[in-house]
């Protein structure tokens, strides 16, 4: 036990070295010029931190989830763009980690990936769904020579071009039905990517989504064995929600430490003075602290409900209620934090090239109420509340 | 980043349905109104994008506000200006403010100058400048912040200085927005360099008389067209060109309600053009699916709301002010009080406007380069809270409630 | 409960500033107003917190309407009434609604139904019908509500069925506010049992002409002077009391609109009454401590943005209302949507202001019986939010958005 | 530890039981007349709930404090003021339990409070002291015959005439500083009330907290060794935040359940339709959600750090800024919550004799804002804010 705390606790030292020696450093030039966060990603793989969270019988890290979400944190206090890279491809890898079943094929790629430091891309949301992750157009097709294939018209693939390999959401087959989907890993020898769009975003610029056409010839281990609906009940839609909720924290926490620092710096100015954005600052602290605890929170509810036999309370409906809260919740408040931290800074705030500059913070955070449109939640949760029993 | 996806085919025809959405909203105040809109829509409107993205001088637009006489729209007819109502004016703001803030801001800066001028340049010389501005379509900038009085323009540290070759200021400006591009600066100072803080003058230099040091830059979150850079002041000064009145008079008899006025026309036409997308955005929804309300269509409604308050807002105070032109009321604490609720309002609405079309338009909204793209009013909208800051406004306005006998 | 103390030596004092600081609103919209300030000062405002603790009638300042004409003050002057305009009553429901809101809206929801007479009663009996009222200054309520269709009163079950002894109305009336004193009681129905649910009329049912047999009582949070009990309706009608036009044109044509005015002058009242509240507990507070500003007075700055807002909203619809009232754009869904606007944003900024005001008063604004207790206030404000629902307002106004060329 | 989880459940079913079948039955009436909630304090004796924090070798039930905090959240469920009265009586018992330093007179009186079921209440506001807890103008004075006697101006002492004993903050002696404060346990038998004031508020209105000039004699062995400040910071302001936010959250939660009933039965009027309520009792779980994970992560970093040797976490600053946070963030999330309960239930949820009535809950947490009041909260955190060195 020890050793594993020390070593989650190297890790998250690790990652703070590399939030403030290189994510920091070339923030502004990511999100000016709408950049991939090369020099972050390229760190942490130097760090092995893309398979801190394989099992080190796999080659990987073994640091426990809660370290990774301290993780994206970090990164997100720093740069919020190469946090949400970071995110993704930690979302991807703990949803193979939690559902491996011994799929040997699988075993063997997560080695790769950690001798490699592999960095795998999301290819779920589909061009004609409506926005549902649960429904597929594209199927896996069996061709001639043993190989599946697929082509997969993708809206947004984030990093996708940076990416080495993708996750993909599939049906199973030509005549599935669009609910009956399976994960498939391509590789990056196995597929194509043909632009359909541009990136030029009011903010998490660096993660460069543009859409794609995907297309890719796999083998058939290539899918996952567990099918998608419990990966993604189980594991990718409760793991991404506290993954992005960490980081937009992360964001939100640089934003009110800069604001804590202008109102420092007015106070040394006027000693002795009540100063209104003091007053402000409390108030910019309370939204924080309800950020904070609901992040925290669920992080909690996650991991102990992951240590249960069966991991069964997270295919509840409540539990879908709660991390869909999660994610609504967070999306709501980190904006309006970064925002009241502009209140508090002004004109300071509002210009990009000052020690308090928050615009970047305010406008990375805007996107989380679009990443999974927060309205089609509350749709889903809206039908979950009338027929759920507890939540 | 995931999304809701709309598939490329529509985009074609969605942009020919936004274009065609956005002619002027119905009730326009006039001509003058009318021609800064098609200032916005031919020149203002497709300069915008590299407006922002260079943080660069408006400056194709501000040649139509020259060519069509927009500059001195407030200039007395008798002195070769368009004789327009300040609400004639914060309509044509509202109207380019839709295509592009920063040119708005331009046009909404130079215009409290005016009205200043036409308030309380009676003298001659004055008169004279007033013809100037009209016959040469003169510029004019305010350098009216200072470093080190934290953003209070009710005192100076720099002071009007008699030198053997005449009245001299120098004075360290915490921002003079487009001063490099501007014919005419105005400037707060002490009277005397033996005043108090609060002894105060509005002085008018020339170009050619000024000089400007860059201090500082503008490379800010919105706003960018502005062009706010910090700048050292030094000019020779005529007495002349000193305002007759002390600044006092000139900012509460006016100045302060010109400024909000003005300022709010910009944010109310910022919100129009985003509440403009998000509405298109539902109806185009909509028709995809005939005979069913989209969900949008509520939060559309919601908006709609809020719209409207900024709009009957800005409606109400600018004609309170044209009532008001020769009254002494116009000097009145409540109505001073007002004109900052209207300023303070309308800056938190078009945030509010902004961020629910963006809730509206998804990810359509987020980027930049989308027909339905929020991106800049997303971004202006939230420097109208910081530019002229909304609490200094409520500090002030507090303040005067203690006096107030009824609210 | 641990609280901020105020020495109760300070209470009278504070009394005394209250009673002070609690004049007209300094813009009067002429005497119909004053007449209701008065009746608000001497007889609604003394005997609201017995009608509310009783949740009863305020029969007294109903008598007081009846005394100075107020009920009859929408009807024309040939007729025998006050001739006044809908700006003016709204100014009257918004005085009375300063005092007690539960007697504003008697007054708000009687002459929404005078207004609807005038517009649309050019019939002979009809016209009788409006000079009796005004010679018995008879009250109007409203059955319009329906069991079962679910608060959509574009909609009836209920129809006007012939019988041997001539027309009858049966109606399961949700709520019929003060019924049990109304003189007449307007409702709609079905024009025929074969009708559809759409094809709607409205009847005015008179006293001894109709029984009302309680269904449900009225126990709620707040405006419980209104006594909204749940009837059921049984009238026997006569064919020349039925509107001569569908009930839609009379909604359409000026009910909507006057309702959501009337409606929004009681909510803008109430807001006043809470920002009154907490101006003279600032103020008090200030000369507690000379040259201090206290901390509350920022949160009374933010306040008073909010109460602007309702004060200008309201004023620039009923205004519009009354340049309308012979327009066939009174009809035009773009004012619709308007006026439903305004009901929205009003009781919304009512409850923004209620609350801020407690938040300013703290633990004496909390306290029933302490001179700047904002516990009516409060409590009526979230009322305002759920009568005639903010929600079906916005959802009808979605509808209409999408058909709207321009917002 | 089996035993006390078990002891602690069945505790937490016990309050459960007379939350339903006492609290409930009578709210109604103890919120219209403004009376004290005898027949729940009555039910709360006969289960020896008011020593359920004491520990078993005093006497009392040795429940742990997350026990009572979750019974704080079940009263509140069904009556607010019920859930006040109590949460006041704990805080007084854990101001004591956790400060006894074998004080043989205070042990002596914990043994009795838990065989008579007495009922504490406590007298820490003062007038003059413009709502500082810090400082007292009221000094233990000594007489003539051993005992000290005090006389406090007390602006509101909530459910002071039905209280057994009361906890009283008072200078320690007449030349004391207005800082240097002890805390007194005055007994039934020895002190007076004097009314100053009335009780008829907006809601909580069943707390019955006029204001009293409290009047006592006391032996000296009444005053709680330890100072005050460090009982406040330690003890009852952490205390006080954490008990009270978790009633706030059981009223909010009563004021969403209803919601939902609402929301439920008018789905199954209307099956298959999709319901615009939905979709706004989805906005509000979202509310919710925020303040349940406020309260709870709170309460954990509280028993977290009251279980650390010598509890020196709870002196530091970044300690009293995160339980003033919780005591601002709670107490504006409450109101909020039922305002949102309020718009969904709409008419049905005005009135006051439905099922899905939600006014009282509104009127009762929007006594939170002014419990202490928030601007004043606001204040204190403006300060350390600027000298606080982790936040």
């Amino acid at each position: 036990m020890s050793v594993a705390v020390d070593r989650d606790q190297a890790f998250v030292e690790t990652i703070g070295r590399i939030a403030d020696g290189v994510a920091a450093v070339n923030a502004d030039a990511v999100d000016h010029d709408a950049r991939f966060p090369a020099e972050s990603i390229q760190a942490l793989r130097e760090a092995k931190a893309l398979s801190a969270l394989i099992p080190v019988e796999l080659g990987g890290g073994g640091v426990a989830f809660e370290t990774i979400a301290a993780a994206c944190l970090q990164l997100g206090r720093r740069c919020g763009a190469s946090a949400m890279v970071f995110a993704m491809h930690q979302i991807q890898v703990a949803s193979i980690v939690r559902h491996l079943d011994d799929a040997s094929w699988f075993e063997d790629y997560l080695r790769e990936l950690a001798t490699d430091q592999r960095l795998i891309a999301s290819v779920t949301s589909e061009v004609g769904t409506g926005g549902d992750m649960g429904r597929s157009v594209a199927a896996l097709t069996p061709g001639p020579n043993g190989l599946s294939s697929f082509e997969k018209q993708a809206p947004t693939v984030s990093y996708g071009q940076y990416a080495d390999d993708l996750l993909v959401t599939l049906r199973r087959a030509p005549d599935s039905e669009p609910g009956d989907q399976v994960v498939v890993l391509a590789h990056k020898d196995q597929f194509t990517l043909e632009p359909t769009g541009t990136w030029d975003p009011l903010g998490m610029r660096g993660t460069c989504s543009p859409g794609y056409v995907v297309r890719a010839e796999v083998a058939s281990e290539q899918a996952l064995p567990t099918p998608f609906p419990r990966v993604s009940s189980e594991s990718m839609v409760p793991v991404s929600h506290i993954l992005w909720s960490h980081l937009w924290l992360g964001i939100a926490t640089d934003a009110f430490d800069r604001a804590r620092a202008f109102v420092r710096a007015a106070a040394k100015q006027k000693p002795g003075e009540q100063l209104p954005t003091a007053i402000r600052l409390s108030h910019l602290m309370s939204e924080l602290s309800l950020l904070r605890a609901e992040v925290e929170s669920a992080l909690r509810e996650f991991t102990d409900a992951s240590a249960e036999p069966g991991r069964e309370r997270l295919s509840t409906m409540a539990s879908a209620l709660r991390f869909n809260n999660l994610k609504i919740a967070a999306s709501e408040q980190a904006p309006r934090v970064c925002q009241s931290a502009l209140g508090i800074c002004g004109i300071m705030g509002f210009k990009n090239d000052t020690p308090f500059s928050v615009g970047r913070h305010l406008r990375d955070t805007m996107s989380a109420c679009l990443m999974v449109a927060n309205e089609r939640i509350h749709q889903t949760n809206a039908s979950l509340l009338l027929i759920a029993k507890d939540v | 980043m995931e999304q809701i996806h709309m598939g490329n085919q529509l985009l074609g025809g969605l942009m020919n349905e936004l274009l065609s959405g956005m002619t002027a909203p119905a009730e326009s105040t006039g001509p003058v109104e009318s021609t800064a809109w098609k200032i916005g829509v031919e020149t203002a409107g497709p300069a915008s994008d590299d407006v922002d993205r260079g943080s660069r001088f408006p400056r194709e637009t501000v040649e139509e506000f020259k060519r069509t006489g927009l500059l001195a729209a407030l200039v007395p007819e008798h002195l070769g200006g368009g004789g327009a109502s300040l609400a004639e004016v914060a309509g044509a703001v509202r109207a380019i403010s839709f295509h592009c803030v920063s040119s708005a801001l331009v046009l909404a800066m130079h215009s409290i100058e005016v009205s200043n001028l036409v308030r309380h340049g009676a003298s001659e010389p004055l008169q004279a400048l007033l013809a100037e501005i009209a016959s040469g379509q003169l510029l004019i900038a305010n350098a009216n912040s200072e470093v080190g009085i934290g953003g209070d323009v009710g005192r100076s540290i720099c002071a009007v200085e008699s030198t053997d070759e005449g009245l001299r200021l120098e004075k360290e400006a915490l921002a003079i927005s487009y001063g490099e591009y501007a014919d005419l600066i105005v400037a707060t100072a002490r009277q005397t360099p033996d005043s108090e803080q609060t002894d105060q003058v509005q002085v008018i230099c020339r170009r050619g008389a000024f000089t400007l040091e860059q201090t500082s830059s503008w490379d800010a979150t919105g706003l960018r067209g502005t062009c706010s850079n910090g700048f050292r002041l030094a000019a020779s000064l005529k007495a002349d060109m000193i305002y007759p009145v002390p600044f006092a008079v000139v900012a509460n008899n006016g100045g302060i309600q010109a400024t909000t006025i003005l300022l709010s026309a910009a944010w109310v036409g910022l919100a129009e053009a985003a509440a403009a997308k998000a509405h298109s955005y539902v109806r185009a929804a909509a028709r995809r699916s005939i005979g069913t309300v989209p969900p949008a269509a509520g939060q559309l409604a919601v908006l709609a709301t809020d719209l409207e308050q900024a709009r009957g807002l800005l409606a109400a105070t600018a004609s309170t002010f044209v009532m008001l032109e020769t009254s002494p009321e116009m000097e009145s604490p409540n109505f001073i009080a007002s004109t900052r609720n209207l300023k303070v309002s309308t800056s938190e609405l078009a945030v509010r406007i902004a961020t629910a079309a963006l809730t509206i338009c998804g990810i359509m909204g987020y980027k930049r380069d989308a027909p339905y793209s929020l991106d800049r009013q997303i971004r202006d909208a939230h420097g109208a809270l910081v530019m002229v800051s909304n609490e200094r406004y409520l500090r002030a306005n507090a303040v005067m409630l203690l006096a107030r006998k009824h609210l």
